[in-house]
């Protein structure tokens, strides 16, 4: 890990640090201020150490924070599981064509994303094929439906934000030594073990990765649910994005941005250390 | 997985597996154009040391990795006791190794590197902290269980491969060099450890060394792989003493070979017209051969030996136990060992004249034409 | 103001008090909104304004949204900074247009340059939030109503009865997010005035809509993303605004709008001049569209309703079957029961946030 | 490999049903896993030759190419497409570069606030979009820097940078410093010993993180919206042609793109692949 | 970096880099708990070949590291001519390096492995593919140049990095075990090899090795580490005949350790009561020490020589050169060899009496109390 010392590494940052610092980090104290105001936007807003948004801000829509992280967990959890099987067999079986399966993940993408769903709602139509076959096998009530539910919200999470989970942890995946999986199975590993005791512990730098490029962003998602949801499954990116628009009640949109990020934060930290890959990530 | 069911059949069928023993039979293994094994057949008897020696790339590794299952045969079969395991998987056959990079986990300690094997058998607890520690202590490794590979010495690091193998008392284990990165004293102990783990539990063991001494005085049975193939299998003394092909007699140790022809039976006329006695006579007579002699069994002077040749000293060097002399004959330069210890070991100057003899008993002939493909 | 080149911008007056038109008109309207020639791929419209007057149309498709377009440019004019612009287009069934008057940075209309806004639709003239047309002019005209599936409904849906309550349509409805779309029709299903609302009639409403919300009989709020399911058969029935349905029914038959018996709304897409605009120039243009023929041209295209008195004479000379279609140019009767919802409730931030939560946000 | 070709036969004599699904149960998975990616891609993809009647490309009317041959019939689309690539490629390529350099401090080497940097990197991506976008027009207007081609850039960069550290690091992490140590013995300089044995070992992380930051600049909405002036992305165009219908050429672009992006990587690997032949031989 | 700067200057007062050598003075380097290099002090004449000695872990690699400059030493200096090192980075050092684990580039074929080093000093074409071909051919890789380092076997990839050092020819050339997982002939050409690079063209060799005999051979001086530090230093001869602590006696070759206390110069009693004769008589009358006499020094009856011990064979082993016996006396086990080619050299059995004698030149004294830390 961290060997020399010196300038060095200030040099790397600078560039993207300075970046961030200018176009992120001075926005943000924009929104700080934002969020510290009071009034309304047909009197104008002053700047009056406004605190009580950040306490709205929470007991206001605990619902929709809760909901969010819920939605944003169970997101990550099934891309986790769909992808790395996946992943794995690029990383392992993938031979020369590994770039292309690579970029076969996030082509989704190239057509944006209203396209995507508005074919996912064609596949999930009430009427679709894949709706008819769910309620002959009675997982779904006669009258049950995918779209509009719960189950579609994060059905839709999942799916975009699935590169985001894949890719880190193909790299991670991708450079685990071969030698050391047969070392494993010599010792009378199976299969499954050699998995649970070296392929994925080797692998854990891209499963925290992984898991953090899916759920942050996840967390803050409103696309989805406002789509594919009803307005019970409304997450806190809705309430911020009707405050900032419909409202246009700026302070209250900027405090909760902030509770989120606030939320996020802690979130990762104690993730991290859980994971124990504070130390591995550096 | 193919044969895997199968084989659930078989060993129904089949002897208990503990009389276990290797059988290669006809094993070809090929990397796109290199030809790594090339139809190899050899068996190793149940508790039996056996030494795999050769030139670095001759195949040594590849025969064990797929004794191990690492690698599939090409073609031919591979038989652990009775039972065929061509196609089972490595954790399925009761084989451990020592691999010749180790293979460490890195994101495991030393300890649990050791535990490791145990732990897939489901021993727990006290028992195996104790079996762990024991072999631990058996390599010479107190204190380090906490630590991370990479936090080791390379010795240190063969040392755990090797007790990572051994605690798990395998009926078959595979060591590639397992003692190559230590030190004499060292290697000298881990060799005993070996022989002692080998007499008490009978494990069979098949080893891979560079280390001739090491072969020699371990093996029950060494064989000489060249290129794929086997040139030379039998117990130390034969390989040493009567080497079948120049081959063999290079590679194991240094040789003075002479190029002659056979004359009549146990007489041999070298390139120089001098005659010399060998003892195996069974060559046929007029064929071209090598006469083989060992340094250390040339004497200085000594009328007292049945074959005599004269040269003159062009190098002398020292080598602890005894002093090196380079000497060149009408017949080619020979390598020769005189004992410190025996009266004016290292008196002869270079240039000095110098008169050899050796017994015909301590010579062997070897087929000339070989002389070359080393 | 005026183009980004700055050159020619607001209106001159010459010495003889003469107005000029700037070489270019900076024209912000709302994506696939204006009739395409066939030939040359370009907007029609905008090149014969150009033959006829010399002032090139640059012309911008990048409003996709009221409230996300406010979002963008409420600020440089809230800082008195001009966005560059001589036209928006912002919908009346939102508050924004009503805002930008208000919040005074909105241009009045040179009404001296624009003879022809005597061809606007009677029931278009006083809109609360701009009640003589000071500031805006309408560059289409949609109406909310309900569309139903007739594969799913058998008969044409024409109550909010049946789209609130009645259970056969359980969970295949949706309502509209904008809060004037759905308001106005539940307030005259209720027997309200949507023009002019009050906390009860409001109050009234929104009970009866949270009710359909929470029993699940309402299935989400949409824009016009209702548009998929509705054609797929996923919803029986639902508010829906003319134009899409015109479109829809093309693909498939079964659709079928209709105002509901008690009533709907119309809303309106205005032309507006933002702060700093060229409004002697944006006027001149607003003036040409208001030609009938130019509307005409227009309303074929988009197919949405046309505001100008005369287009359908016109279209009748393009397109006989489009000039048919009383979705586009809907006949008096029709007209007569479709209302612009009250532009203070519209304002009431009390009424927007309790709508919010209702819609889910 | 005649003699491999004689034994093959009796392994697969011996191929049980079972035994077969389980040794292809991994390619199974991965098959299935990628029909579940693509599956939207293949219904954008019929409907980009659907014949609907009206604007909006719901349901399948008939089988056409006037979509494919009409391509750039609605106007903006295509210079939509256009500056989409021209954005997600610079900034993609610019964010990758920045964000190596910034995995590349935080995983080799320790200094002051290195802890902190880490947490903040996670900030950006916890900023909801519309704020973001919003407060940065907000400091773009303060700065009366013209909203247009150069902001979205900007933005594009500032939001993909987090993503491309976090993956190029979990490549970084059990990276084998000693090959480093062995190319500076040999006389490389840090900079020759990044380019010619770090760049290339951690390549795959740095590929990773740059389609990912393409993908998320080439599908983002928001935060461009509001920083992209009367400039329109193909997101944007496609948001807006959505209130008045879905026209097919929006799937016919996106087949292209999708179908053009896949081409060129199997085709440069091939050509990789040959190359490497063509030296072997040589040898 | 910082200290990099300060270099520079002094380089340029500092005299021509040319009369390189390699000084450690004082040099101290510890992992968290473990201190690997404890205050060591030595010096490396220019073109002279030294040899590290010492047990697994006991600093060999670190002591290498620092002076290649992969470990920032804790404390002391190391020069590399008159120029201070430290804080230099290794691209500046021109000091070559042969990686105890190989390091090869796994992403480069072998031949731009080797041709890594001289890339970087611009050298080109012809003159490249040259100069690397000619290394492989030296190092016996001939037609491999095509592949990638994990498609060769061991040894292979360890005479790859073999070549990527060697290549290039640096002032200084550290060796880690260079020609460890090499067999004994390939090893003794590498020997040859290494010998003469070094003589044309005057390479300072630091050579790390686990084989005595090679140290022995090759070797100018010989520096034994034992726990960090170095337990002796001097040319070959000197260690063996004269090893200074029953450690490095006991690391160079089996000894024959017998414990006993100085009677008066020149005498020692054993524990048995019998006195023998040494012939270093410096020790102080009293103390109790150790004599110390290699196992080929013993020779069997012999009344030739002034002292004699009395034992019963208890073990034979046969190791091709010599026969081994292990003899029990009043005075301990010893052990001896006897060259096969000495009449009757095999002919005792155990349980058999027998006479041992050694000359007092041929035994050395070592402090006994040093015998417990090994
Ligand atoms: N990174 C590290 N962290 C902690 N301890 C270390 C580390 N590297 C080496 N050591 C310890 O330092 C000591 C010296 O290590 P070194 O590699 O120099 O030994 P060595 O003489 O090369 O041994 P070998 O002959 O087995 O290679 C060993 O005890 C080792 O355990
Ligand atoms: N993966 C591979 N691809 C191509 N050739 C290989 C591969 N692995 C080994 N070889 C070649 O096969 C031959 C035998 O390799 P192997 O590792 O068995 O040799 P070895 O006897 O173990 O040598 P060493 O003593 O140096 O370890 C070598 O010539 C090697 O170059
Ligand atoms: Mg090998
Ligand atoms: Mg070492």
């Amino acid at each position: 890990m961290g060997r020399r010392r010196g300038s060095t590494p200030y040099l790397l940052l600078g560039p993207g640090l300075a970046w961030l610092a200018a176009f992120f980090l001075v926005p943000l104290v924009l929104l700080a201020y934002q969020s510290l105001q009071s009034g309304s936007f047909d009197f104008g807003y002053q700047f009056t150490w406004e605190f009580s948004n950040y306490w709205d801000a929470i007991t206001n829509y605990k619902t929709q924070l809760i909901r969010s992280f819920v939605y944003a967990g169970l997101a990550t959890l099934l891309a986790l599981l769909i992808s790395y099987p996946l992943v794995y067999w690029i990383a392992f079986r993938g031979g020369r064509w590994k770039n292309l399966f690579l970029l076969a993940i996030i082509a989704p993408f190239f057509v944006t994303y209203l396209i995507r769903t508005l074919a996912w709602q064609n596949i999930l139509a009430d009427q679709g094929m894949v709706v008819g076959i769910l309620r002959d096998l009675h997982i779904l009530a006669p009258d049950g439906r995918l779209l509009a539910t719960s189950t579609a919200v994060v059905a839709g999470i999942t799916y975009n934000f699935l590169p985001f989970m894949a890719l880190p942890l193909y790299v991670a995946l991708e450079q685990i030594d071969p030698r050391l999986l047969e070392a494993a199975q010599d010792l009378y590993a199976s299969r499954l073990r050699v998995f649970l005791r070296v392929t994925l512990p080797l692998s854990l730098p891209g499963v925290f990765a992984g898991t953090l490029l899916t759920f942050i962003p996840a967390a803050g998602d409103f696309i989805n649910a406002q789509l594919l949801g009803t307005p019970n499954q409304h997450m806190i990116g809705n309430v911020i994005q009707s405050k900032f628009l419909e409202l246009i009640d700026y302070p209250a949109a900027a405090a909760l941005s902030f509770v989120l990020m606030a939320f996020i934060l802690v979130g990762v930290a104690a993730y991290s250390r859980a994971l124990g890959t504070e130390r591995l990530t550096g | 997985m193919t044969a895997v069911e199968s084989l659930r059949d078989e060993t129904n069928v089949a002897a208990p597996a503990q009389q276990a023993d290797v059988r290669l039979d006809g094993v070809t293994k090929s990397f796109d154009d290199v030809v790594a094994v090339d139809d190899l057949t050899v068996e190793v008897p149940k508790g039996s040391f056996f030494a795999l020696l050769g030139p670095s790339g001759c195949g040594k590794t590849t025969t064990l990795r797929m004794i191990g299952g690492f690698e599939e045969p090409d073609a031919g079969a591979i038989f652990l006791g009775d039972r065929a395991v061509t196609g089972l998987p490595p954790h399925k056959r009761d084989v451990n190794t020592v691999f010749q990079s180790y293979a460490l986990f890195p994101h495991l300690t030393i300890f649990e590197n050791v535990a490791f094997g145990l732990r897939r058998r489901r021993i727990k607890g006290k028992q195996l902290a104790g079996r762990v520690h024991e072999m631990l202590g058996l390599v010479d490794l107190h204190g380090m269980d906490q630590r991370k590979p990479r936090q080791l010495s390379g010795g240190q690091q063969q040392r755990v491969a090797l007790a990572r193998a051994l605690v798990n008392n395998p009926q078959v284990l595979l060591l590639d060099e397992p003692l190559g990165a230590l030190d004499l004293k060292l290697r000298k102990q881990m060799q005993l450890t070996l022989k002692q783990i080998q007499h008490e539990i009978g494990i069979t063991f098949v080893h891979v060394t560079h280390d001739q001494e090491e072969a020699m005085t371990m093996a029950d049975t060494i064989a000489v792989m060249n290129g794929g193939r086997i040139e030379q299998l039998g117990p130390p003394e034969d390989l040493y003493e009567r080497p079948r092909t120049s081959f063999v007699a290079r590679f194991l140790g240094a040789s003075n070979l002479l190029p002659g022809t056979v004359e009549e039976n146990g007489r041999v006329r070298l390139r120089s017209g001098h005659v010399v006695e060998v003892s195996d006579g069974a060559v046929e007579r007029g064929t071209e051969v090598a006469v083989g002699i060992r340094p250390e069994k040339l004497r200085v002077g000594g009328e007292q030996l049945a074959n005599r040749l004269r040269g003159t000293v062009a190098e002398r060097s020292y080598v602890g136990v005894a002093t090196q002399y380079i000497v060149s004959t009408a017949d080619g330069t020979l390598t020769l060992f005189v004992q410190n210890a025996e009266p004016g070991a290292g008196s002869l100057e270079p240039g000095a004249d110098i008169d050899l003899s050796f017994d015909p008993e301590a010579a062997f002939v070897v087929d000339h034409t070989q002389e070359e493909d080393t | 103001g005026g183009s980004d080149d700055g050159e020619g911008a607001a209106g001159t007056t010459t010495s003889s008090g003469q107005q000029q038109l700037a070489k270019t008109l900076m024209f912000s309207n709302w994506t696939l909104y204006i009739d395409i020639d066939p030939k040359t791929k370009k907007p029609g419209t905008l090149q014969q304004f150009q033959q006829k007057t010399g002032t090139t149309v640059r012309y911008f498709e990048d409003i996709n949204d009221n409230a996300t377009y406010f979002g963008k440019i409420q600020r440089p004019l809230s800082q008195g900074q001009s966005i560059d612009r001589d036209i928006i287009v912002l919908t009346d069934n939102s508050r924004f247009p009503g805002l930008l008057i208000d919040k005074g940075w909105a241009e009045k209309l040179d009404k001296s340059a624009i003879p022809n806004i005597s061809n606007l639709q009677a029931s278009l003239q006083h809109p609360s939030f701009d009640p003589n047309r000071d500031y805006s002019l309408p560059w289409q005209s949609g109406m909310t109503g309900i569309a139903s599936n007739l594969k799913l409904t058998g008969t044409p849906v024409t109550t909010m009865d049946d789209l609130l309550e009645n259970p056969k349509y359980k969970g295949k409805v949706t309502l509209l997010t904008e809060m004037a779309d759905t308001m106005s029709l539940v307030m005259l299903a209720n027997g309200d005035d949507p023009t002019n609302v009050t906390d009860a009639s409001f109050d009234k409403a929104y009970d009866r809509i949270k009710a359909a919300v929470d029993s699940g009989q309402v299935r989400q709020f949409t824009g016009n993303d209702y548009t998929g399911p509705l054609s797929r058969g996923d919803l029986a029935c639902c508010m829906s605004w003319s134009g899409d349905v015109v479109q829809l029914t093309q693909d498939n038959p079964n659709l079928k709008w209709n105002l509901p018996e008690t009533g709907g709304d119309i809303w309106t897409d205005n032309m507006l001049i933002p702060k700093g605009g060229d409004a002697y120039t944006a006027s001149a243009f607003m003036n040409f569209v208001y030609d009938p023929k130019i509307a005409a041209q227009i309303a074929a295209y988009v197919t949405y309703v046309s505001p100008v008195k005369g287009a359908r004479e016109e279209a009748m000379k393009i397109d006989k079957k489009v000039a048919a279609n009383t979705l586009i140019f809907p006949d008096d009767e029709t007209l007569s029961k479709v209302k612009i919802f009250d532009s203070k409730a519209l304002t009431n931030q009390d009424y927007l946030e309790r709508w919010q939560t209702v819609i889910g946000a | 490999m005649s003699v491999a070709a004689q034994r093959l036969p009796v392994a697969h004599r011996r191929t049980g049903v079972w035994a077969f699904v389980k040794r292809h149960f991994l390619t199974a998975y991965a098959i299935g896993a990628f029909v579940y990616l693509l599956l939207p891609i293949a219904v954008v993809i019929a409907f980009s030759f659907n014949d609907p009647k009206g604007r909006f490309n719901y349901v399948w009317q008939g089988f056409t190419l006037d979509n494919w041959i009409h391509w750039n019939a609605v106007p903006g689309l295509q210079d939509a497409v256009v500056l989409s690539l021209e954005i997600a490629l610079l900034s993609s390529l610019i964010a990758t570069a920045l964000g190596t350099l910034i995995a590349l401090a935080l995983v080799r080497y320790n200094f002051r606030g290195r802890g902190t940097t880490n947490l903040w990197i996670f900030l950006p991506m916890s900023t909801p979009e519309i704020v973001l976008g919003a407060s940065l027009l907000a400091l773009f207007l303060n700065l009366h820097f013209a909203t247009g081609f150069a902001t979205i850039l900007i933005a594009h960069i500032m939001f993909n940078i987090s993503f491309v550290v976090v993956t190029v690091k979990a490549r970084l992490v059990g990276f084998d410093v000693h090959l480093e140590e062995a190319a500076m013995d040999l006389g490389a300089d840090p900079w020759t010993t990044f380019r010619k044995v770090t760049l290339p070992l951690i390549a795959p992380g740095i590929l990773a993180g740059g389609l990912l930051a393409f993908a998320l600049s080439v599908d983002d909405f928001v935060i461009t919206y509001f920083n992209s002036g009367s400039e329109v992305t193909f997101p944007l165009f496609v948001w807006g042609a959505a209130r008045v219908g879905a026209p097919p050429q929006v799937n016919v672009i996106g087949t292209a793109i999708f179908v053009i992006a896949l081409a060129a990587m199997a085709a440069n690997i091939l050509i990789q692949a040959r190359r490497s032949k063509h030296a072997k031989g040589m040898a």
